[in-house]
């Protein structure tokens, strides 16, 4: 088992990399806000708490991860590096228009991507898919951590999904909502707030967990806590975390970092190291 | 409902066609008309539309990114007698809520625009889940529907006031992104269902739609360094097909058809399918993404890469006519 | 494994291909443990009725959901499970355009659709459940196949064949029960390759699904006229079968026959292959008229849109006497190895 | 408006009504199930509650009434005829060739048909397009749209759901007739999605469980105060409610009437006595 300082560490390596993918994509800009937000809960479930391996891309045991949300795409790819599946060149090259790793990531399974994404509101019905498959090969082994936007909670493709994980029983899909408050038009709670967010899914009939999606511990903690149900994380996390200036900038979705910004950042980052 | 001008033409163009639409057009309209109403599926600022939330937030609706409610709530307003324009990515809007648009706007001709921007690859780097390149297929396949490619963001313009003034469903196709060719400076005839010849030439037609006009135009410049008279028609509307136009393209003994789009279902098999019906009609080719999902890129490259571009075109036409003779 | 005999096509044609579908997924299920049947609440119109019984551990139903049914195949598709998703048609490319585009053509996961009532043959439930531009929006996504077999006997070779084969596919099936027998025997049926039903040489119709039949009827009654029809089974839409048109490069006229809008669709494939070439005949695009038709019974569909056989044939006949292809004779329009 | 007595009286007549045209539909059947199991929802909302008037069609005031679950057409043509959009002969041209009452209703606002049908879960959204439209206007008509539970399972319901939530849309009324049934079988068993209420009000709703086949119970729910929150009333019914060899079966979901049947099940009826009044 890790501690909580070496989980750190890997989210404080995870973030350079976005970072550097983010710069290094130049004018085009890069979905900084969501990968940023998203950087704990992934060095949880890839430092910790996953079953994989690099060596053996397609181990029919391992745990799964959807990224549903796939503009977290630098996320992933940080945090495929830690992992083993991606090389520092891989990383180095992201994004730059030549590189098979794009903007939104295309399933390559030998490299541990295990869906296409882009459009919003897939990944939990692939997941509800792959756990049925699971159960009837009597996998009773890997798990599925999929990971959506709390603005992608808005498509009614989420919940046709999620009424049919808890009608199937799929307990192995663990559900993790990054709720960093923003989506593409602004505040999520100022463009589709009806109920909470917590109701609607314990209204489907899941286990709903709060936590701090910027806490390792907490979040080891409710990623290993029993439930009766299939299990919602519902993670509040900052969009652009650890960037002063793109922190609850919803313009940071998708923008260009310039090399001032660049550097300003990862000195940013840095200093909250020490 | 302003003009076109040199200077409208420019200041549009930076804006690009989706600004132009959504930071011009649309505001003006909401303001001339109290019946007019503009939705978004979580596209809200992105599409340029801040003018209207601050100015007409009463007429503004945002659903969020929920595109199939989008789709059934302009349809609900445009039954209470509304004109109803919905706006968000190409591929989302005519993909996700595509049974909606077929069952409200198609059977039951709800008066709704909607607004595709950012079609074919202008998504650059968001990759091949935000390309759009099936839409005119699927769009023209619906009856009722009216299926428009303008060319430039002054025809974006004009396009979105004659949707406002038409009683039916229309899809607007949006191209490109901000700063984009010219291809109008000055006022012109603009009506649906009726293309533009925008250059002569004797010796093959390019019959080209949306942002790939201007490419068209290009290229065309670029054959006749070779000797190559190319004729250019713009086709900006995809769906009635002006058959005028195409008839008097019979003449030629090569038609090419350019868009960015699938060379399944769009532009080029609507022309297609009226030529083949025809006793006297000359060969065509079409240009267009070679049914396949692509390598993504900047909007440029991927162009480049898929050959709909100037240099692509004209030397896809000059191979055809060396081939052909 | 299922046989094409006089018995069993007469079995099949009473049952329909949405029944007989249900069949052939029965016995997939005992073959294979990694076959998987998916749909969205319809179980029980596609003759599979009882397969969540005998199959539960092959058998999904989502639900009225096809979005999510479509993801849930995906999902197990990836996961090694031979997966055939079935509904209507109309609400399985429809409502999940999108997610069919996504995990089937851009992932290229290799789940088999089945689209049942595809065309007119539902019209009784109003245009909503009429499939009308379901080859036009799977046509244009790249990596997917589209099939339309032309009776129940193809159907089963369809099925056949899509299990074999790895990529994603879209099968359309249309008619009633009690469709037309075109196959009462063995044949060789391969995937994009169109298959020859009468040899001719004035006039070629094409055609997909239950219009095959018609098509064949056509022919005949054309052949009074002293018109020689080529009849080509085209149950592959997409790739289209290349080799076969070129074979007609020289007729006079081309017919596409199909219960689908004009733009889009069969037609609209053929135009595009052959607007290109030096040497074409002229095409006649028989097809539903980009409009919705009114609700009808499926005889009185065909009829209203110009699909009955004898329609058909007269629209044909004027086209020929445009075109001036009439025969002076009426004699001698059969050709020799032509089967009937 | 009549009163809870005739509305009784009403949804009797609908479901003889409902039977006759089955029966004259002959061998191409019919929708019996879910229209059996939605008459006395339709009965008490075009009946009772909704402001509408058969002579003026077109005003704009009228409530506006939305069949999501439209193969429920028996129930809802035969309330239309109640209440004076259609014909005695229009009615009975149900199905016949030509007429425009045709297995799922088709848009004509002149006969009180709001919106056409057929493909589920889109007509929440287009209802809440139409509240959306009278709050902004500031008009007091409400929109009541009918759904079916299996329809429930539709993603787009809830992307609806939330909508109307986020508008506060309180005029907006969806009503789920609850008959436990869809085409597979159970919903419980094919999709599981249970506790309605429980769901509509985690998405922001006001929800309401009534006995849908009680008049005086729809009534009153259809009425219910919501703090500003659009309301869902969900009718517990009973599929095929009111002819003994159709309830609860999942083959009365269409299927064919003939000679004996439709005699026993017009007797059923007939001699049913006040068991809907409570």
């Amino acid at each position: 088992m890790k501690t909580g300082k070496e989980l750190e560490d890997m989210a404080y390596e995870m973030r350079k990399d976005v970072l550097r993918m983010a710069y290094h994509s130049g004018k085009k800009g890069a979905h900084l806000g969501g990968s940023l937000s998203a950087i704990e809960l992934l060095a949880v479930l890839y430092g910790e708490i996953m079953h994989y391996n690099p060596k053996e891309p397609l181990w029919e045991g391992r745990d799964r991860f959807i990224m549903s949300k796939a503009h977290g795409a630098m996320a992933l790819y940080a945090a495929l590096k830690q992992a083993g599946f991606l090389s520092e060149a891989d990383i180095a090259g992201a994004l730059d228009g030549t590189s098979p790793y794009y903007e939104h990531p295309q399933r390559n399974e030998e490299k541990g991507i295990e869906i296409s994404g882009g459009s919003l509101g897939q990944g939990l019905s692939l997941s509800v898919g792959m756990g049925l498959a699971m159960q009837k090969k009597r996998n009773g082994q890997s798990k599925i951590y999929v990971m959506l936007g709390d603005g992608e909670c808005n498509e009614g493709a989420v919940w046709e999904a999620a009424a049919s994980a808890i009608h199937f029983g799929l307990k192995q899909i663990v559900i993790l909502v990054d709720v960093n408050g923003l989506q593409y038009g602004g505040p999520t709670e100022k463009i589709l707030r009806a109920g909470s967010l917590k109701d609607r899914w314990s209204g489907m009939g899941f286990s709903v967990l709060e936590t701090d999606g910027h806490n390792v511990r907490k979040i080891r903690e409710a990623l290993l806590l029993q439930t009766d149900a299939p299990k919602v994380i519902l993670a509040h996390t900052v969009k652009g975390k650890g960037v002063s200036f793109a922190e609850n900038r919803v313009e940071w979705h998708s923008a260009f970092l310039t090399e001032a910004l660049y550097g300003q950042a990862m000195e940013e980052l840095g200093a909250c190291r020490k | 409902m302003q003009t076109l001008s040199r200077k409208t033409a420019r200041m549009w163009s930076r804006l690009g066609q989706r600004g132009t639409i959504c930071g011009v057009a649309l505001p003006e309209m909401l303001e001339e008309r109290s019946d007019c109403y503009i939705l978004t599926a979580d596209l809200g600022t992105t599409s340029g539309l801040s003018r209207v939330m601050q100015q007409q937030p009463e007429r503004f609706v945002n659903v969020g990114i929920a595109e199939q409610n989008l789709i059934g709530v302009a349809a609900g307003l445009a039954f209470e007698g509304n004109v109803v324009f919905a706006t968000t990515f190409a591929t989302f809007l005519t993909m996700r809520g595509y049974e909606q648009i077929r069952h409200n706007l198609g059977y039951q001709k709800a008066n709704v625009k909607l607004i595709g921007s950012a079609a074919g690859f202008a998504m650059g780097m968001f990759g091949n889940s935000h390309y759009s390149y099936e839409d005119i297929a699927i769009m023209r396949s619906i009856p009722n529907m009216m299926v428009i490619s303008p060319a430039d963001a002054g025809e974006a313009y004009l396009a979105a006031y004659m949707a406002l003034e038409h009683d039916g469903p229309v899809y607007i196709r949006l191209s490109g992104g901000l700063n984009a060719p010219v291809v109008y400076t000055e006022p012109y005839a603009f009506a649906p269902g009726r293309a533009v010849w925008l250059r002569e030439g004797k010796d093959v037609a390019l019959i080209a739609t949306g942002g790939m006009t201007a490419d068209a135009l290009e290229a065309a410049k670029r054959l006749e360094a070779d000797g190559i008279q190319a004729a250019v028609l713009h086709m900006h509307t995809i769906k009635p097909l002006d058959t005028d136009a195409l008839y008097a393209c019979s003449g030629y003994g090569l038609v090419v058809t350019i868009e960015e789009h699938s060379v399944i279902g769009g532009l080029g098999s609507a022309a297609a399918e009226y030529f083949m019906e025809q006793e006297r009609k000359p060969r065509q080719i079409r240009i267009g993404i070679q049914d396949t999902f692509v390598r993504p890129g900047g909007h440029a490259y991927v162009r480049q890469e898929n050959g709909l571009d100037a240099a692509g075109i004209s030397q896809r036409v000059k191979a055809a006519v060396s081939e052909g003779v | 494994m299922q046989e094409i005999t006089r018995k069993n096509a007469r079995i099949w044609s009473m049952l329909g291909m949405r029944r007989t579908v249900g069949i052939l997924l029965k016995e997939f299920a005992k073959e294979d443990r990694a076959f998987v049947f998916a749909t969205a609440d319809m179980a029980r119109y596609m003759g599979a009725e009882d397969f969540s019984e005998t199959f539960p551990d092959q058998f999904v139903d989502v639900g009225i959901a096809e979005q999510n049914l479509i993801g849930v195949a995906a999902g197990m598709q990836k996961e090694g499970f031979h997966v055939f998703a079935g509904t209507y048609a109309t609400f399985l490319t429809a409502r999940a355009l999108d997610q069919i585009r996504v995990s089937l053509g851009y992932m290229k996961l290799g789940v088999k659709l089945i689209g049942i009532s595809g065309g007119l043959s539902d019209g009784n439930f109003s245009p909503t459940h009429m499939a009308l531009e379901d080859i036009a929006d799977m046509r244009a996504i790249p990596n997917l196949t589209v099939i339309s077999p032309a009776d129940g006997a193809e159907l089963v070779k369809a099925m056949y064949a899509l299990r074999a084969h790895p990529g994603p596919a879209y099968l359309r099936l249309t008619g009633r029960a009690n469709t037309p027998v075109v196959y009462t025997q063995e044949y060789d049926f391969a995937i994009g390759r169109a298959v020859c039903l009468r040899e001719g040489r004035d006039v070629a119709l094409i055609a997909a699904g239950t219009m095959a039949a018609a098509a064949l009827n056509v022919a005949e009654e054309l052949c009074k006229s002293g018109i020689s029809c080529k009849v080509m089974n085209m149950h592959t839409i997409k790739p289209l079968d290349e080799a076969a048109l070129d074979a007609i490069e020289e007729f006079g006229l081309a017919v596409t026959m199909e219960e689908h809008m004009r733009a889009g669709g069969l037609g609209s494939a053929v135009a595009e292959y052959m607007a290109q070439k030096e040497k074409r005949p002229v095409q006649l695009m028989l097809a539903v008229e980009d409009v919705y038709p009114q609700s009808a019974e499926y005889e009185q569909l065909l009829e209203s849109c110009g699909l009955t056989v004898s329609q058909m044939t007269e629209r044909i006949l004027k086209k020929c006497r445009e075109l001036g292809l009439l025969p002076e004779t009426t004699a001698n329009c059969r050709i020799k190895g032509e089967r009937k | 408006m009549m009163q809870k007595e005739q509305v009784v009286e009403m949804a009797k007549r609908m479901r003889l009504k409902a039977l006759d045209l089955a029966y004259a539909a002959g061998k191409t059947g019919a929708h019996l199930g879910g229209a059996l199991s939605a008459v006395e929802i339709l009965a008490a909302l075009y009946g009772g509650v909704a402001r509408v008037d058969a002579k003026d069609p077109g005003k704009e005031e009228r409530d506006r009434i939305l069949i999501g679950k439209a193969h429920c057409v028996l129930a809802y043509y035969t309330a239309l005829y109640e209440i004076g959009y259609l014909t005695e002969e229009e009615l009975n041209m149900f199905e016949q060739d030509g007429a425009f009452l045709t297995g799922h209703p088709q848009k004509d606002v002149c006969r009180g048909i709001e919106y056409a049908g057929g493909s589920l879960g889109m007509a929440l959204s287009v209802g809440a397009g139409m509240a959306l439209h009278a709050k902004r206007r500031a008009k007091e008509q409400r929109v009541y749209v009918l759904l079916g539970d299996g329809e429930c399972e539709e993603g787009a319901v809830w992307e609806s759901m939330l909508f109307a939530s986020k508008y506060r849309l309180d005029n907006l009324i969806a009503i789920i007739d609850r008959n436990h049934l869809q085409s597979d079988g159970s919903t419980l068993a094919v999709a599981g999605l249970d506790r309605l209420s429980e769901k509509a009000e985690a998405f922001g709703w006001k929800a309401v469980c009534v006995d849908g086949h009680d008049v005086g119970q729809l009534m009153e729910a259809y009425c219910a105060g919501t703090d500003g929150r659009p309301l869902a009333v969900i009718a517990d019914t009973v599929k095929g409610k009111g002819v003994s060899f159709m309830e609860n079966d999942p083959s009365w979901h269409h299927a064919e009437l003939n000679e004996e049947l439709y005699r026993k099940a017009r007797r059923e009826v007939e001699e049913e006595d006040g068991a809907c009044r409570r």
